[in-house]
């Protein structure tokens, strides 16, 4: 017999389930201001504190401290404000049009809105970035028209991609946004190679790459961050930890035991560990990590906390598997409140112009909405002619696809 | 009886496995405690625990890895891939590994594993949602390819793949999993509630492998089919009038070839009918061996009904899906040449 | 005109395209400083710098996901997977990305890339260094897949790849990269020097894709093969007096249909050659259209002559490899029937 | 225009061409006994530093020296040392014997044999190991006849897998070897499975997993890595850092920013990095890996830094891409050379004795290479029946292969 007791299967658990309030000490949260800022040509095993801890500007009054203040101008953050709050307005009015079944699915971003719109804006609008389908902030941020994402969404006879793709899968190579894929992951690699040719063709322009903490799994993260490593790939990692995964926690994903961030470190990658629903920090992180690439230094991964607000997509009933006011009780709360609160102490800002905002927005997605509804939705049937279907599978169709297409009938 | 969609026919085939057999663990993304996004492991984690019941990374490659190594040791794991279309990641494991494992080590070592996974459209689920690779599949020696049509199907094909010591894919048409459907998407949703194969038996039961069912018989023509594509077939047949014989595979590979050989050389007529795009679709290969077996019974060309060779699109999903009438003409065509 | 190897013929053009398009880009395992395992990129990185020829990480699914991006950025990469056996890490970029980058954004994007392989057995190289996997490419819409049997295809074959606007997946027969191999493996290595398909002219020209060769007219039989089986073929021919007509499909898919067509109309028989397993091989396809395209014209039931659908062994290589005497009875068979 | 210079793609180059000698100080040795040896319960984000150093044991002078000296008894060294004497005589004749045509193909383990001979000392018998090609040296610790795998070499009629796979491809369950696979990296995860599922059934058993630095860059690496630190499974990751992977040096796998034992911590992983030259910090390490396992502290990635002093394979010419001398001036030595002095420092050993065991080992090993010649070759001929070709590709043959036995008249 053996002198050792016998082994057993350790599963994690998460801190909280529906009918037990979730303990968020996981988070293991640095007050505002007290991380580093190190130096953007640190070597990447100088970051490894940073990765740990907690890069935050704003403290609880929503004054902007320590040596992350990216020091932004009030008429730039409100440029921020702004376009969070199109992208949450636009996230719930596309939430409810998919319970109308005006469209087939949607997922929405509630409460991750910093992320994406504040990289966008410390990024060059040249920068290409290949986000999942929670980055719809940057398309807005960058000014892609809402009309034409919400063709998308409707699948309708002006949707860009022609009704190939489920709702959200936006593209738009002239806002340097990346086609989105359904499969998990891919585009992670994909941007560290987009990144190499920019470097291999001596341009400037630099890579953003997008993922979630779920999909950090996958194995495309993993050649990412090899190759990006090895070639000192001009891109920035970004992780997305909104702790969930559909059902799944981040323990699930690895998040136990080590950071995110720390999975970078350890690929001799510089990395920072950010507070994602902080409109500051995210600029200010986002600028390290951009001209970090562009100067030559190489990659860094970003690795946002925040929370997935809302259930994963309109497939998903967040209920049955966590607390349902887990929301509320994060310790990092909403960043477009936070991102008012700081406007307004710093005397750019007031409740009354938030509201004006608030209605301002409401009333551009709405005439939006009603423009694009205009073109047909999948419910209306005004979709793309089905003999658009054999196109694009080449760049030139062979005689196979033009024997189905008349077989189709179309 | 009781009467079992797909779904709880599936998560029976599980539990009476869990129950029988300590050596089987289920796993995958969200099966654990939330118990599958299509719900086929509810409740099977907190009847078994989350050492033989639980959620994995979002990591195909290392679901089936893992996987392999577990069977290695003795296990019978019976992972899950979310949707098909999910499966890549994991192909190298698959062909590479479980499939080679028996032969490369002369029996030293074997991979007895059943890989679950939803497959199909008819959900509006867009070119991620709705594959059906059966065909990267039966390209590779090693593996068995198992598709149910019903829930009666489904949980004998299931325990009957978990018990088996080869490697087992078993795709699961998602589109079936609540009803009957025959590809009118027009009509209301028919349940599977009432239907004579919806009456499953609580207990274990095998439906033996590499053996097809001949779910119509008819003599103008044959139709070889499988999962949802049995159903429309037969509405096909119904309303074209074709004496159709249809035949539902369920083991798509190693196959049951004599009763479609049988079948052929009574008709002189062949329809083959997948949802899979159609270029080196499994239809190729029924095609081949039905010419092989068949050549001097076949009074006409053998037709293949098929997905076209384009991504399965969202919005014409039904322009896409080889539907009744599709199948209808093909049969029409086949019994008038 | 120089001769050369397949290897030098494959090293020129790659030469020419680096030359002529500062976007062209190539890498791989091994493919740097040393040139490439089968040295087909050797003097390649001396030549450009090692930012336009450089060695990768062992990450086949790296690979090629960094070379979507490149095309993505507008470069023409060209990377190289050692051995066809190490593609299915990368299956996934390869099937969900590459293939449908275009499709899925309506044109925004695309993946121009070739992918070089070398494939095939008769190496003593078993189950891991002898693989054909090609019917794993042509059941995925979107993606080329090309093999050629000769320096002068191979060659004009690669520079029409690349420059190509879709992604093609190129297979090199290894076994005949070094002479026309033609599956006697008793007999004295046979070197491309003298051979008239080895004199390569040193610039550039295309052999355009979707364009097969018949390399043998005949009138007896159609034979349809591609790399390695071409010349075991035409041994298979000589060595049985059968009058066949040979075609080198060099374009798998998308294929040159109405030469095929017109062939089996003409010989009214057909034998399909393939190295990889039979079963959903590319050769199911070939029969199933052939059928589909010649029944009325049919007068044998059309033959698959295969490697068998096991892992290809080492020991037992040649029992496996499909070669004249194998190929030669099918001919024979078919015209006796 | 941009304010900043054009991009360029670093590519890592190794310290050492044909024609231009290696420097090896990019190894960032630590002196022997200098590293702390942290508790075996220690979390993960506690080894950070034992991953950046080098644990080493044997001084210049052969003295085993510092807090990771496993005292192990003088005659436990002597098993090894022959394993590892029987290993690399073994090796030689089968280099041999492939030049002369015997075997289609041959892969040594030349200067790496501690690994897999200590490891396996360290390991019960009933672990069960998931090696690459290079870890003959287990298969031989473990006593598994050297007929036997000769047979496997010479694919002859007694070819335990009967001729299906290239040389070197061993499989042996009840010696706790697993079947080696042609394609790289996929049992790592395997091993992790396997690990798993020892800690779901209740078991004691653990496992054992292998891969070589360059192989660390494909996806199974990253799968494992994920799931021992998810489940805290059983299983000690070992990393092989020859220094190559074919032609590419170890810069090429991403080793130029981080070791590759920091992978481990960035992954919530227990991390060590090891001189795997040093037989007795091989015998340590292991057994501290193996110790941790079985008390159910979960996984430990060790990283071995070691030289692969000949060809990849015998298909293989590194004077092509590598400088001639590099192995005689790699600082870490020859394995066998330093236990050896080690034994005579400690009295137990002489150079006579020493020449015995080698004349010893010699003898043994060409009796067993006469006994499987005698059951054929390659080149002879004799191999298993072309018929047993069909066999276990299923449990059961299925009637599409007999008929195609039956086509192939075997
Ligand atoms: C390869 C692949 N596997 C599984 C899925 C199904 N799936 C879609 S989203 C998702 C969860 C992703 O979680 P995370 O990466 O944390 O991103 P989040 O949704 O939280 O933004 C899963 C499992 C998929 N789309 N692709
Ligand atoms: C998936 C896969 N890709 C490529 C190869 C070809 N290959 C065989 S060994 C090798 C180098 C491996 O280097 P490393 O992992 O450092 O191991 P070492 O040979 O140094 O022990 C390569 C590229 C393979 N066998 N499998
Ligand atoms: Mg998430
Ligand atoms: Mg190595």
């Amino acid at each position: 017999m053996s002198q050792y007791p016998p082994l057993s299967l350790h599963v994690p658990e998460p801190p909280g389930r529906p009918g037990r309030d979730t303990d968020f000490s996981y988070l293991r949260l640095s007050p505002a201001g007290a991380v580093r800022r190190p130096p953007v040509d640190a070597r990447p095993s100088e970051t490894g504190d940073v990765a740990d801890a907690l890069v935050r500007v704003l403290d609880d009054a929503g004054r902007a401290v320590g040596p992350w203040d990216p020091h932004a101008e009030p008429r730039f953050l409100l440029t921020g404000l702004r376009a969070m709050l199109t992208t949450r307005t636009f996230d719930a009015r596309m939430q409810t049009a998919q319970r109308q079944k005006k469209l087939s699915f949607y997922m929405q971003c509630l409460g991750e809105e910093a992320i994406g719109v504040g990289e966008a804006l410390a990024l060059e609008p040249t920068d290409m970035c290949f986000p999942t389908y929670r980055q719809q902030g940057i398309l807005i941020a960058r000014g892609y028209p809402l009309v034409d994402m919400m063709c998308q969404l409707f699948s309708n006879e002006r949707d860009p991609v022609r009704g190939r793709q489920m709702p959200v899968m936006y593209t738009s190579r002239s806002h340097g946004f990346f086609s989105i894929s359904g499969n998990l992951g891919t585009q992670y690699v994909q941007a560290v190679g987009y990144a190499m040719a920019s470097a291999i063709k001596g341009d400037t322009r630099i890579a953003s790459a997008w993922i979630g903490d779920g999909s950090t799994a996958e194995a495309d993260f993993h050649n990412a961050l090899t190759f990006a490593a090895v070639y000192r790939a001009p891109v920035i990692l970004n992780v997305v930890n909104n702790q969930w995964a559909i059902s799944s926690f981040q323990g699930i994903a690895g998040g136990e035991a080590a950071t995110f961030a720390a999975r970078g470190v350890g690929n001799g990658i510089a990395s920072l560990r950010v507070d994602g629903n902080d409109f500051l920090a995210v600029l200010a992180a986002s600028g390290w990590a951009a001209e970090r690439a562009r100067r030559g230094f190489g990659p860094t991964l970003v690795e946002w906390v925040t929370y997935r607000a809302g259930a994963h997509s309109t497939s998903d009933d967040p209920s049955k598997y966590r607390p349902a006011d887990d929301w509320k009780r994060f310790p990092l709360g909403d960043p477009v409140a936070r991102l008012k609160q700081h406007l307004i102490a710093l005397g750019a800002w007031s409740d009354d112009a938030h509201a004006r905002l608030v209605a301002e927005v409401e009333a551009t997605v709405i005439a939006a909405q009603k423009e694009a509804e205009g073109y047909g939705t999948l419910a209306t049937g005004h979709v793309h002619d089905t003999s658009t279907m054999f196109d694009d599978v080449y760049k030139e169709m062979p005689p196979h696809l033009k024997r189905q297409r008349a077989q189709a009938g179309t | 009886m009781a009467t079992m969609t797909m779904i709880q026919a599936i998560r029976s085939a599980l539990d009476v496995m869990l129950r029988r057999d300590d050596n089987v663990v289920v796993f995958g993304e969200d099966v654990g405690y939330f118990g599958g996004v299509f719900r086929c492991t509810d409740g099977l984690q907190a009847k078994y625990g989350a050492a033989r019941v639980f959620d994995t990374p979002i990591a195909e490659g290392g679901i089936v890895g893992i996987a392999i190594g577990m069977a290695a040791y003795g296990l019978r794991p019976v992972p899950e891939i979310q949707f098909a279309d999910y499966f890549y990641p994991a192909y190298d494991q698959i062909v590479s590994e479980a499939a080679r494992l028996r032969y490369r080590s002369a029996g030293d070592f074997a991979a007895p594993l059943t890989i679950r996974m939803p497959c199909g459209g008819g959900i509006y689920g867009g070119q991620t949602h709705s594959q059906s690779p059966e065909a990267l599949f039966t390209h590779v020696c090693g593996l068995r390819t198992v598709m149910p049509s019903n829930p009666y199907d489904a949980k004998g094909l299931l325990i009957a793949s978990i018990e088996c010591d080869d490697p087992v894919i078993f795709l699961e048409p998602k589109r079936i999993y609540n009803g009957p459907f025959d590809g009118h998407h027009e009509r209301p949703v028919v349940p599977w509630t009432g239907h004579p194969l919806a009456e499953v038996p609580e207990g274990h039961y095998r439906v033996p492998l590499e053996s097809a069912a001949v779910v119509r018989p008819g003599s103008a023509v044959t139709v070889l089919a499988y999962g949802t594509m049995v159903w429309v077939a037969e509405a096909a047949a119904q309303e074209t009038g074709v004496d159709a014989e249809i035949i539902d595979l369920r083991s798509i590979w190693p196959l049951d070839l004599p009763v479609i050989v049988e079948s052929v050389q009574k008709t002189g007529r062949c329809v083959i009918v997948h949802e899979a795009t159609r270029t080196s679709g499994f239809g190729a290969e029924l095609a081949a061996l039905v010419q092989e077996h068949c050549f001097y019974h076949l009074e006409a060309p053998i037709e293949r009904v098929t997905g076209w060779d384009t991504p399965y699109p969202h919005a014409q999903e039904w322009a896409y899906f080889p539907g009744p009438a599709r199948v209808g003409a093909a049969l029409q065509r086949a019994v008038e040449t």
